[in-house]
């Protein structure tokens, strides 16, 4: 994470002109609220009085669709797994997540845990990560200009990582999941690189 | 054209309709529609003529008159337009059924008779119409058996009983002035003791009363409409109750004239605000309990009902605005109602059978020009502007507010409210939210049913842009009638305080949704989600179990269902426990509820005469 | 006739943790409610089998996120019982003010939670606020603001710092100066009876049938806290009252929790002036080799839920055999809840689970 | 020409303002809250971000009906006067904007049910129960003004105002006046009366299926919805405007005065709602009407 | 009433056969009995007073090839001593296909205990109304909370065999 990572130019009426779109993003983080585990617990005092994330426009949001950021906060249980895919799926793009604690990462403290996924980046595709269990309400902040910085340079694109690679992604998706109820979000892909498989095999 | 060859061929036509039915289904059909087209044709040839015509004399010596003016020129378009549309609509609907050649001959009875009612320059040849009018209604009322014989035997039983009042009536004015054609009562009427002219007025509200469906008298319609087959509802509930309306505007502005009806009886007792009272409990209170239908065509009754009221509260409330806007809503009520029975119709016909709003949903997908005709008629059944119940219901708001009535236009802009209420329900619960499994495969509504539901649609939109239109024909017949008419223009009215122009509202809506259209366009292109992609709490959606529509106003209704029930029919069914009680003749002689109706009616006829004939009240 | 099926949660802005109420609705009513508990189930007991005695005091406080605790001291004292620990008095009375600060922070955000769910966004804030002074006090004597790990055989980890105790009186003292705001605004409010009155109502006999514990219980009128019928840390040593109200609903409920804080506050001053000084915790032997012979226990504490308690069970390892937690919210998630929604509003789901003071992760373990 | 630029300047400044008024609204919420808020251009960022993703639509109505609502907002913002401009005053009067109300809570309600979600048809149903439970004030207080006004031109109602005062402080009308206030929050949809949306207890309600753009509309809907509830107040109660600024004041005026209301109250459930609506409001009403019936005749 | 555990514990004694009991009978007191006479003991004990359920749990003895039962009663009314006496009423059942009562007709909190032993031990509850899963996603062959079930050679074995979803471009 670089220095400049923390430097807001929302008042740049510039650059407001030049990328519209990214500057939008940017200052208009709407959070999907979804308690995925231990670290919803500092996500309150991070929209509240104390430390107010609205200062910079990060609110919580009640459905997908009105969401463009997905904080999963803390581990991730098998069940919880299929309606994060869910939910994440159901998100308009540009969209970006950020795993929230160690246990996303790498399992943190449930490494050993028969029922919680390890590395979340498996499922889906995570934009950034904040260490630490649990993760202080600055940290929140932190990882949110850092998202920014992302933004700028054109590197959050998570979710056209997803497009391009989801045929993998479901089929990691189905190996814990079993056989999921939805169909293909994005068929044609998918199709696209079965074929491309074959043609390899 | 001359009236007696055009009932002539009405007449004729019917009965070879039913003749080549046995010959040949189809040519049956195209005859069908051909003599409705015909007559459509004809009556629109009489425009704007004022004729009469003696066709018989012979009949105990009463003459039998037509006559046409612009009044009753634009109730027999109507007719005629509207059951052409449900004629069309027939076609297939009927199809699947059985007898089949006397459903047409009856439909075209009932419409030739209503024309030949609105025809009529006498009280014989109005009373020999009503009558055929009341019987093949019935008919048609009962088509389908079953639960339908019981509704059809409440409404004759009920219509009998109207026209008993009728008739009382007529004889009473014939011992009073020794003629029955209008314009000889009129002319001899004018001396009339005001009492008298409540008594007869009474009467025929009762007669007339009962066709309409207004308040304590409409307990026959609900059933009756939910009953008859599709097509015919939508005549039942376009134009044919508007028959009474027809009556009523007959008597208070063509033979007693409306000075003399505005200033009957006391201050506060007389006809006239018995009237308006009336209309204004029909308005609120069956607005109410349409909140509460799940049978998608008993809601449209229930809203016939209500809509019938604002009917009344124009005619009764005797000013030309009033006039205007009661007539207009008429004409307007039987484009948009026709219209909505069709597409309720439509929906039944593709379900087979199934009218329960709780079933359905999501057909918007599978019957896309059925919606967009059910939005419109809706839209035209609430008022919403571009629409042609806007400017009838406009009328009446303005006339009863300038006219210092604030709490009569309450009544009639609250009922408006409730009107979105179950209208949106209707909307709702067949069109929108989930669609169920088993309708996967529903195919949209075929051509035959879809052309008359387009035209009607437009029709709406039409005279909602140019109420010019039809105002224009309603004031010559206010002339007629002898009172001045609207200022009117083709966009709209203009009054001392405020007008409205449709031009600038539909400019401005037009242009609006142009502007934001365009404007949405720029945006990224939408993806389109299907119905299971969805929010549940992410949670996958389950399959016909995502749709809210039981009991869609729960919290509402379960507020006000305990001040909320149908009094009307249960004074009728707790006087007939009561009688029932009493006498187990009574029970013999008159089985069911249909029965009690008919009876506290004539008795209540009865009383009346007889304190007439005794002490000489009024 | 179409049934609709809802979801309450887990992705929904009025459920708080990650928890599911599949409910069948017709019109505004609730006919049937299932709860869909297992979000969260990473399955402790099984890991806690897998470490030793001291590894375990990480994964015990994380069992419960909203108020740790308390499953730190269950497990402290199950240890100290197995292994016959004694603990000195000073440090029962610092478990005693830590553990009160605990249940004013944890209703705190409870008071943030149900606020919230009724729409009260003012009112939630503030107790968020307060509740973070709490976690800054919390920080000081720990290090950790969430997870803090004080609890120990054998006492606390560390004493109190030089004049932390004129700093918790202090803190205290400005959350207490806002309680005739937060009663004005909100526990006086009179749209605040509307919602909560009748809500969500249980008679003390379902309460008991169901196994209701805790503020659940003290609401129908039943004056029941573990720690007057069997008194740990120094709950014995200070006199205070237990908070009841009698209507057994949502109302009742909420105001129980209100007093119930109240009385903490007033608990922990008067513990804070009879603070005895001495040594604040004992030594334990080496851990890496601590072994504690066959034996098992139950103990049970008042969490701010409820009844708590753990059944431990060791076979002479240096591991626990099987532990179970009796977590209060396992009751009132999985049994109650379902009584009590049945034919309440849709409004009012939330309204109830909160009161209910329902936390997943102890449902779930 | 003038009245194309009248049209395009009422209707722009009428969605700044309202976009404004909601900035300002989540601000003065925040600094109740005890926190700094967000900056007052937020619902602007917003506007950008959204129409800068990628939507996902269910279907024909569920984009027609966005537009539709938000031309029903617009074409009602014209019939308002504005500070002594008003573009469409001649074709109608309040009974037409009564009717034009209509359109904007319709399409919502249409685009939302074919949304195929349930929270939304929930949503939907509140909203319709809720505007039943204030219109039955609104009209009583809106037939008074008509009935006191004799005319129901708002331009008149406007002008008579700034000759006699405000109506607010008229004896005949200062009952509705007060009815009025007390329905003023269930028009705006902000709270005790926000169970329409609910965020916590329906997912937000008809908005649950919007995204990108969709949102956007409709928060320009809501914005115009804010300034056409607070214009109606201030065009029918506290006299206008004679120009643009001092009808922008009074807005702001009574916009504070609800904001309040708004941070310190929570949500009713819907039949308490419109059991207190059709109670408080609703008596005050009926006797304003009566009053005002009596006094003219 | 100085003692009730001491109390109780004879009047067990005389109304069931081969039980033993242990505890000191104030704060705890341990009942061991044979598992036919587990329910007629609950509701004896729910009888008595003793009518709030605590907790079912189960413990696995993998060296004696059973399963331990616990179920721990304690009481809401009564008087402070009677509060204060928790009872683990303790049974075993053999591990190979494990079969019991249930006991949600006596008390009403019993049906997620004893749903949730189904999942974690693979304890077939007979008459149980709802046995549906509780917590968990995926079927495992051995119920999880078995000794014989390992937890980390389970997550190497699945979670650790899913692989990556690799970029060429590098992104995040």
């Amino acid at each position: 994470m670089t220095k400049k990572s923390g430097k807001m130019d929302r008042n740049n009426i510039g650059k407001w002109f030049k990328s519209p779109g990214n500057m939008g993003q940017k200052y208009s983080l709407h959070a999907l609220y979804f308690c995925t585990g231990c670290g919803i617990i500092e996500i309150p005092p991070t929209i509240t009085t104390r430390w107010d994330a609205e200062r910079f426009g990060v609110i919580p949001v009640a459905t997908p669709r009105q969401a463009n950021l997905f904080l999963i906060t803390g581990y991730v249980s098998v069940k919880t797994l299929r309606y994060i895919i869910r939910s994440y799926e159901q998100m308009p793009e540009p969209k970006y997540t950020v795993g929230f604690g160690s246990c996303p990462i790498n399992g943190g403290m449930y490494w050993d845990s028969y029922n919680t996924i390890k590395h979340l980046d498996k499922y889906i595709p995570v934009d950034g990560w904040i260490a630490g269990c649990m993760p202080r309400p600055e940290a929140v902040f932190v990882a949110v200009t850092h998202l920014w910085t992302l933004i700028d340079k054109g590197m959050a694109t998570g979710y056209l990582k997803y497009r391009e690679h989801y045929a993998k992604y479901r089929r990691n998706q189905e190996k814990i999941l079993g056989e999921l109820e939805w169909p293909p979000l994005f068929s044609k892909e998918e199709e696209n690189e079965k074929s491309r498989e074959k043609v390899a095999g | 054209m001359k009236l007696e060859i055009l009932l002539a061929v009405f007449f004729g036509g019917s009965l070879l309709t039913y003749l080549l039915g046995k010959i040949s289904k189809r040519a049956r059909d195209i005859l069908a529609v051909l003599v409705l087209l015909f007559a459509t044709a004809g009556i629109t040839s009489l425009y704007g003529k004022s004729s009469t015509a003696t066709l018989y004399t012979g009949f105990l010596d009463f003459p039998m008159v037509l006559s046409i003016h612009p009044f009753a020129w634009i109730f027999a378009l109507t007719i005629a337009v509207v059951g052409l549309c449900a004629v069309i609509f027939s076609w297939l609907y009927i199809r699947k059924k059985g007898r089949t050649d006397f459903f047409y001959f009856m439909m075209l009875l009932v419409i030739f008779s209503m024309i030949g009612i609105v025809l009529s320059g006498d009280f014989l040849s109005f009373y020999i119409f009503w009558e055929m009018m009341s019987w093949s209604t019935f008919l048609l009322i009962s088509y389908n058996r079953g639960k339908a014989i019981a509704a059809g035997m409440k409404y004759i039983v009920m219509s009998v009983a109207g026209s008993l009042a009728m008739l009382v009536g007529m004889i009473s004015l014939y011992t009073q002035t020794g003629t029955l054609v209008f314009e000889g009562i009129s002319g001899s009427l004018n001396s009339a003791s005001s009492g008298y002219l409540q008594f007869i007025l009474i009467l025929f509200f009762v007669a007339f009363g009962i066709k309409n469906a207004i308040w304590p008298l409409h307990v026959w319609l609900p059933p009756a409409h939910s009953e008859a087959p599709s097509p015919f509802s939508a005549v039942l509930s376009g134009v044919l109750i508007k028959i009474g309306t027809f009556g009523f505007i007959l008597l208070i502005y063509g033979i007693i004239q409306v000075q003399v009806f505005v200033n009957l009886g006391h201050a506060l007792f007389n006809v006239r605000n018995l009237l308006l009272l009336l209309g204004a409990v029909t308005i609120l209170i069956p607005t109410f309990i349409a909140l509460f239908q799940d049978d998608a065509k008993r809601l449209l009754a229930w809203s016939t009902v209500a809509q019938a009221g604002y009917i009344i509260l124009g005619i009764a409330y005797g000013t030309s605005e009033s006039l205007s806007g009661g007539t207009l809503h008429f004409f307007n009520h039987a484009l948009f109602k026709s219209l909505l029975f069709m597409v309720v119709g439509a929906v039944e016909f593709r379900t087979n059978g199934v009218r329960d709003l709780n079933s359905l949903g999501g057909l918007i997908k599978k019957m896309p020009v059925t919606f967009v005709a059910g939005l419109i008629g809706v839209c035209g059944l609430i008022g919403v502007p571009l629409t042609n119940g806007f400017v009838s219901k406009w009328l009446i708001y303005h006339t009863l507010i300038v006219n210092h009535s604030p709490f009569l236009a309450f009544v009639a802009l609250l009922g408006t409210w409730g009107t979105i209420l179950y209208s949106y329900k209707l909307i709702h619960h067949i069109f929108l939210g989930q669609l169920p499994r088993k309708y996967e495969k529903l195919q949209a509504a075929p051509v035959s049913m879809k052309v008359p539901m387009i035209f009607l649609s437009l029709t709406v939109f039409v005279f909602g842009v140019l109420p010019g239109l039809p105002l224009h024909v309603i004031n010559l017949s206010e002339l007629g009638f002898g009172m001045e008419p609207l200022a009117i223009n083709m966009w709209g009215v203009v009054t001392g305080s405020g007008s409205i122009q449709m031009l600038n509202i539909a400019t401005a809506l037009i242009l609006g949704g142009i502007v934001l259209w365009l404007f949405f366009r720029m945006g990224p292109k939408n993806t389109r989600a299907d119905q299971m992609d969805n929010y549940a709490a992410g949670a996958p959606v389950p399959a016909d179990r995502y749709q809210y529509s039981v009991k869609f106003y729960d919290p509402l209704t379960r507020m006000i269902a305990p001040y909320l029930k149908d009094i009307a029919d249960n004074f009728y069914s707790a006087l007939a426990r009561g009688i029932r009680n009493a006498g187990n003749g009574i029970r013999r002689i008159y089985t069911g509820d249909v029965g009690n109706y008919a009876l506290y009616i004539i008795l209540f006829l009865a009383i009346l005469i007889f304190i007439q004939l005794y002490w000489k009240v009024w | 006739m179409r049934e609709l099926e809802l979801y309450f949660g887990p992705q929904h802005l009025g459920m708080v943790g990650n928890f599911s109420i599949t409910l069948q609705v017709e019109g505004d009513r609730i006919v049937k409610a299932t709860a869909n508990p297992g979000f969260l189930h990473r399955g402790f007991e099984k890991l806690m089998e897998q470490r030793t005695w001291i590894q375990n005091f990480p994964l015990v406080c994380r069992i419960n996120v909203v108020e740790p605790d308390h499953m730190e001291l269950m497990y402290a004292m199950a240890v100290e019982k197995l292994a016959g620990i004694e603990v000195p008095e000073r440090a029962q009375f610092i478990r005693s003010i830590y553990l009160e600060l605990a249940r004013v922070g944890s209703h705190l955000f409870g008071l943030w939670a149900y606020a919230n769910m009724l729409g009260f966004d003012t009112v939630a804030n503030w107790a968020m606020y307060h509740r973070d002074l709490i976690l800054d006090l919390f920080e000081e004597l720990t290090g950790g603001r969430v997870y803090h790990i004080y609890l120990w055989p054998g006492g606390v980890r560390r004493d109190f710092p030089e004049g932390f105790e004129e700093r918790i009186r202090s803190t205290l003292h400005t959350i207490g100066s806002c309680v005739p705001d937060y009663d004005d605004t909100f526990f006086h409010n009179r749209l605040f009876y509307e919602r909560a009155h009748g809500v969500g109502k249980l008679s003390r006999e379902d309460a008991c049938r169901m196994g209701a514990v805790g503020q659940v219980l003290r609401a129908t009128g039943m004056k029941k806290d573990i720690r007057k019928t069997e008194p740990y840390a120094a709950y014995d040593q200070v006199d205070w009252e237990i908070p009841v109200r009698t209507d057994g609903d949502a109302y009742s409920r909420i105001w129980v929790v209100r007093d119930e804080m109240i009385e903490s506050v007033h608990m922990i001053f008067k513990l804070l002036d009879k603070l005895p000084k001495g040594e604040a915790y004992q030594r334990i032997p080496n851990p890496f080799k601590w072994k504690i012979p066959e034996s098992e226990v139950y103990v049970r504490c008042e969490s701010s839920r409820g009844e708590l308690g753990l059944y431990l069970v060791s076979d002479g390892g240096d591991k626990p055999c099987r532990a179970h937690f009796r977590t209060p919210s396992y009751s009132h998630g999985l049994t109650i809840l379902e009584k009590a929604l049945e034919n309440e509003s849709i409004a009012d789901v939330g309204n109830i689970m909160i009161s209910l003071y329902i936390t997943a992760p102890e449902i779930d373990r | 020409m003038v009245l194309v630029l009248q049209i395009l300047f009422v209707s722009i400044l009428a969605c700044l303002v309202g976009l404004f008024l909601i900035g300002l609204s989540r601000k003065v919420t925040a600094r109740i809250h005890w926190r700094y808020g967000p900056p007052l251009s937020q619902p602007f960022i917003d506007i950008v971000k959204w129409f800068s993703q990628t939507a996902v639509s269910h279907g024909k109505l569920f984009d027609a009906g966005m537009i539709f609502s938000l031309t029903g907002s617009v074409v009602v913002v014209l019939f308002l006067p504005f500070g002594g401009i008003c573009p469409l005053s001649g074709s109608g009067g309040l009974l037409v904007i009564l009717y034009l109300m209509l359109i904007a809570p319709l399409g919502i309600a249409l685009s939302a049910g074919e949304s195929a979600n349930p929270h939304a048809s929930i949503g939907v149903s509140r909203k319709m129960q809720l505007a039943f439970g204030y219109e039955l004030s609104l009209l009583m207080i809106l037939l008074s003004l008509m009935t006191y006004y004799r005319t129901v031109s708002i331009v008149d109602i406007v002008e008579t105002q700034i000759q006699a005062g405000w109506s607010l402080v008229q004896l005949p009308l200062v009952v509705s006046g007060l009815a009025y206030l007390l329905i003023m929050p269930a028009i705006m949809g902000i709270r005790p009366f926000e169970m329409i949306q609910a965020p916590q207890e329906i997912s937000s309600g008809p908005m649950a299926e919007y995204g990108g753009k969709f949102l956007a509309f409709a928060t320009l809907q809501h914005a115009f919805n804010i300034y056409i509830g607070l214009s109606l107040f201030v065009n029918l109660f506290m006299g206008g405007g004679s120009n643009a600024g001092y009808f922008l004041i009074k807005l702001l005026l009574a916009f504070m005065v609800f904001q309040v209301v708004h941070a310190v109250w929570p949500r009713f459930r819907i039949e308490q709602a419109v059991r207190y609506l059709w109670r408080w409001p609703a008596l005050l009403a009926f006797i304003g009407l009566i009053i005002v019936w009596v006094t003219t005749s | 009433m100085k003692n009730p555990g001491k109390k109780l514990q004879d009047e067990l004694r005389s109304m069931f056969e081969s039980i033993s009991t242990e505890g000191d009978g104030e704060n705890r007191m341990t009942v061991k009995c044979r598992k036919e006479a587990v329910i007629t003991m609950l509701s004896f004990l729910k009888k008595t007073g003793f009518d709030h359920l605590a907790l079912i749990s189960c413990v696995d003895r993998l060296n004696d090839n059973v399963l331990e039962l616990v179920y721990i009663l304690s009481s809401y009314g009564g008087d402070v001593a009677m509060q204060k006496l928790n009872i683990l009423l303790k049974t075993t059942i053999p591990r190979e296909n494990p079969q019991f009562y249930t006991a949600t007709e006596i008390f009403g909190n019993a049906s997620p205990y004893e749903r949730e032993l189904h999942e974690l031990y693979g304890i077939l509850f007979r008459g149980h109304p709802r046995l549906t899963p509780l917590f968990l996603e995926r079927e495992y062959d051995i119920p999880p909370f078995r000794k014989d079930f390992d937890t980390r050679k389970y997550v190497k074995d699945v979670f650790d065999q899913i692989p990556f979803v690799d970029d060429k471009k590098g992104r995040t």
